[in-house]
């Protein structure tokens, strides 16, 4: 849930149960195709960028920052103090990422439209140089970004504060190293304040996941690793906030959470769904028309 | 002063050329086998693994264990190619190439692709500009950066006879190709491109071209600069460069990488030990890269013709 | 088992059924004693070095070199056509390896007293640029010995080369990242040609794996990696003999081979037993006489 | 010329004073957090660990991990210290400082011990001679090699108030104290040791010492040289080093470093684009290390005073 700057003067202390902007299921259906047209519409106008796993991920996204996380887009605090915080940890979606921030009010939604492009904040993988709100930290190279989150919990944790880091990762991304070096120290830490949500899309840049490099049995690992793992539909806008609503109260068990989200790279534009063709591609002035006519306007494009 | 006219025989990116002379020693040698970590396509390696699907090995996202794999097929005669982005290729790994490749001394071959600036949208995180830096400061690393498609292709095939270990960097635009298939191409031998007397320019990579471009602007206001490709960046031609130098008495580098650490202070370092002379550095200037299209990002990062013929100027001015 | 040249000629045509020189379970142990007095004493020399992982891993090593792989001392040949291949991922326990590859016939024991000392080729970790035969690759930052095992096990397969690579690796090793990286690459390519070994001793430099990191359900990890996974006990050779056969049988079944195999860090040396101080000291004159006290020459001391 | 007496004021290794000056800093400030990658010992970090065992925390032999988390931990107002040998400080964990820290411009200190081939026994694989080099191409990273004890300590203390990355490099042996807790210092200013008029020495490190015996040494010999350290090689000291060339006119470089990439290639490219000058580089000439004690390898790796005294001799012959 979003918070602005009015109720969150000397937050830290900010109570539980002020919740300002509660979305329904429509309501977060209706952001989420509004993401959509943000992602296809951004990409489009770069020329490049990365539809797809940006299209898998807007309805978890959309729901995290709309009805799951306490946070204050403005004025932006790069610390966080007394706010969750989300670690975008497979930085090349960064679309989504910054749909869902410009429609949560960190930065002008039409700001949107210098995506990619020479100058803006808006880099083509998450950055803080630019000073663009909501980004915490630089991603891009996969495999950072549970251990960046892992010291952001760390960290609320030595200040005496409660809220929770939230991080997102691609399934190929698991097939990086540093993945199971952070996972192996989250669970002997404890580090409880912690949700760590997956990609699981089953594809990447070469194929299936599958074909690439399998992942195996990916709930056994995460299991084997020390987690506790739940799973999830990530289109089911009510099983998402069910099944984070689980997560939270989980937390401070004694246990990092994972939760393997199943999803469809492309998911919402018929042409892209589930190929990772889709990957790395932007559509084309006639595939986004396309696109768009299956993806209703409903908060305004930017 | 005679002004060689390189005519622009196609535009294609370097990262084919990479391709293309993959899957050409792929044929002549059978001990030639690839790996990939999951970018086959933005390698252009997709010829030779459909060629030889048995010599190529997707690694997934995991290049640390790539390059120790590769260095593995080492023993049991294998000369392998690796293949992703320059960032991953080199800092993302740099102490597994260091003990299980250099100091191993296995002949690995690191191709990397997206090098510098030019690589454009995808930013900084991918823009390396420091990969010529930390390959040439590892012992026994040959360090090769190729101006062309064609170049590229040659210096591909090249290395595998070489048996030692070996940094091949390029990028991802389409850029002119000028130098042709029938050249004289030696590794470690730096190439004269265009004699010259007022000022010794040596670059690599993408900006071979542009320092031909520049030298052309330089002529019409009646300076003659010397381009020298120096497409083997370790070990460094000494004595071309000095031999250059002797003549012209100032130097500008340029190359798509940090000032710190690339081309530049190889020829410093040079200069300073042997030679002192003025130089004039292009190269980016401690700062990371952004967003954007190639070529607005190289004017921008000051890595064009134009500021060669700045650059030129500058030194010309100041020689001792 | 150890081959030497003149049986070698052609080799890789090697026939499986040549053993030159299969040793008796007591020989083995007063093999493994004699290295041990080698490993105490190359430290003492070298006033450095790594005795504790070296003496928990000599029961298993003096095995491996002696009964188990078919290999050719000399010539060295770098490339290992027709031999099984072992790499020390944890290369800083050299004292075991370079002991087992003199006693082997790789290099004249006496050259055992240079370790570690100005222009030997016993360098403080393995290493290649020195020339020392027996030696295929350097170790020592940790992690990257499955991968290059890996590697070999590729070429043997390319190569129609049907024996093995072994690998042996630290638990504490088992924290670098780089291990799961290879480790799921050789399920997903079904590297079967390929024993790996862990020294379980439970301990690393700042303490036991389970102060500094624990490695939690350490079988149930390797299997949801894909792993075939065997354990022991590294001390019984007649149980490593067995197991290492059981593995032997298990290859070229789809899967890589893990063995976990509990061992006990100093092993062999009352005061040196079971504790991380002595992962990484060498014993002074006094302790070494104690330690030579318990450890019978049975060979010769180089 | 008066010969500054710098009394050898007790016997420490470099790692001692971050130690001790990370316990200092622990004390002042509670938000100084210590992260260690199963070396603890060896990083002197115990009095920390045992002062603040809430505040430390220990990856196991898991260095990514370390940097990653140390970068998180300062998005909640930390101010983190990493600790490790130099080579899995910096080699291993190169891109993972380069985008979490670096790029995202986050006020991690990367402290590395046991750099250099002083290292000893532990052979080529753990003595790092690329670590600056490494470290000085990445934007916004400061580079610090203090050169003893007391320095190192004062150092510790000092980079906590820096708001940008910090690369902190010391040492394993133990070596001369010579610098004073009182003494005058301050990050990025080099500090002049040693006035002379032939020749200018740079060093950093355990070199600088060498380097005041080498003056001392060539003094005798009616030589007088100037002893600057070089303390941060980035920032670097621009003006105090173009102004003590301007009145030696020829220079040594001194470092437990790789001659690629290391301090001397800072001051060649310093000088080569400002102010050509004749340069000797008292350095690893591309090679690895190996093993042997720390002394013994100084002199056969020519890092020690006599081989000061050479280069200076030779480059003072060589003036311009
Ligand atoms: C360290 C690193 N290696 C390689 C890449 C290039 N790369 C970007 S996305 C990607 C595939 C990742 O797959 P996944 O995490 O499943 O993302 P999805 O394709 O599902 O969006 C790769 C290899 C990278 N960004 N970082
Ligand atoms: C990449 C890397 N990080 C750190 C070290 C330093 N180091 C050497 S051995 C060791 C502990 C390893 O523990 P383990 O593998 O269990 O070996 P054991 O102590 O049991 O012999 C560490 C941290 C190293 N050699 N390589
Ligand atoms: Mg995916
Ligand atoms: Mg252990």
């Amino acid at each position: 849930m979003v918070l602005n700057a009015i109720f969150a003067a000397g937050y830290g202390l900010l109570p539980k149960h002020i919740i300002i902007d509660m979305k329904s299921i429509t309501e977060l259906q209706q952001l989420a195709t509004q993401v959509r047209r943000d992602i296809v519409r951004m990409t489009n106008s770069a020329e490049s960028g990365h539809p797809g796993g940006s299209l898998g991920c807007t309805d978890f996204l959309t729901a995290l920052f709309f009805n799951v996380m306490h946070h204050q887009p403005t004025p932006f605090n790069m610390n966080g103090e007394g706010e969750d915080l989300f670690f975008l940890s497979n930085g090349h979606i960064s679309p989504v990422f910054y749909s869902v921030l410009a429609r949560s009010g960190y930065f002008p939604i039409h700001e949107l439209a210098t995506f990619r492009k020479l100058g803006s904040r808006l880099q083509g993988h998450p950055a803080t140089k630019e000073g663009l709100p909501g980004v915490r930290i630089a991603s891009g190279s996969l495999g950072q970004g549970l251990s960046v989150g892992i010291g952001a919990a760390l960290a609320k944790r030595l200040n005496g504060d409660n809220r929770l880091i939230y991080t997102l990762h691609g399934d190929g991304e698991l097939q990086e190293g540093q993945i199971w070096e952070a996972a192996m120290f989250a669970a002997h830490h404890k580090v409880d304040n912690l949700i760590a949500t997956v990609d699981w899309n089953g594809q990447q840049i070469d194929g299936t996941n599958d074909q690439v490099m399998s992942l195996g049995d990916l709930p056994a690992k995460w299991r084997a690793f020390g987690w506790d793992v739940l799973q999830m539909d990530g289109h089911n806008t009510q099983e998402i906030l069910d099944t984070l609503d689980e997560a939270k109260k989980r937390t401070v068990h004694g246990k990092p959470i994972a939760i393997l989200m199943k999803t469809v790279m492309g998911k919402g534009v018929d042409f892209m769904e589930g190929t990772h063709k889709w990957h790395g591609v932007a559509p084309n002035n006639e595939q986004l028309a396309v696109a768009l006519a299956q993806l209703p306007e409903t908060l305004g494009d930017y | 002063m005679d002004i060689q006219q390189y005519p622009i025989l196609g535009n294609n990116d370097t990262r084919s050329g990479f391709g293309d002379g993959l899957f050409e020693i792929g044929q002549q040698n059978t001990d030639v086998v690839a790996l990939c970590a999951d970018l086959t396509d933005s390698l252009k390696m997709g010829k030779f693994k459909q060629a030889f699907p048995a010599r190529f090995y997707n690694t997934g996202v995991a290049e640390a264990n790539m390059i120790g794999i590769a260095a593995g097929l080492t023993i049991g005669g294998k000369i392998p190619y690796t293949g992703t982005f320059a960032n991953f290729s080199t800092g993302r790994v740099y102490d597994q190439i260091r003990q299980s490749v250099a100091y191993s001394g296995k002949p690995v071959k690191i191709c990397a692709s997206h090098a510098g600036i030019s690589l454009g949208e995808d930013g900084a995180t991918h823009q390396i500009l420091e990969d010529i830096g930390l390959m040439k400061m590892l012992p026994g690393m040959m360090v090769v950066v190729p101006c062309d498609y064609m170049q590229t292709k040659l210096a591909t095939i090249a290395i595998a006879s070489v048996n030692q270990p070996v940094y091949l960097r390029f990028g991802r635009p389409k850029v002119p190709i000028f130098t042709r298939e029938d050249q004289v191409f030696e590794l470690g031998k730096a190439q004269l491109l265009q004699s010259g007397t007022d000022v010794s320019i040596f670059a690599c990579g993408h900006l071979v071209w542009q320092a031909l471009e520049a030298a052309k602007e330089l002529a019409t206001q009646g300076i003659y600069a010397e381009v020298v490709n120096i497409h083997t960046i370790k070990p460094l031609d000494n004595e071309a460069i000095l031999q250059s130098v002797a003549k012209t008495r100032c130097v500008v580098t340029a190359e798509e990488h940090q000032q710190n650490g690339g081309l530049g202070d190889s020829i410093a370092q040079l200069l300073g030990t042997k030679m002192p002379t003025h130089i004039e550095m292009v190269a980016v200037k401690d700062k990371f890269g952004e967003s954007g299209k190639p070529e607005e990002l190289l004017t921008k990062y000051g890595l064009d013709a134009a500021h060669i013929v700045v650059a030129a100027k500058r030194v010309i001015g100041r020689k001792l």
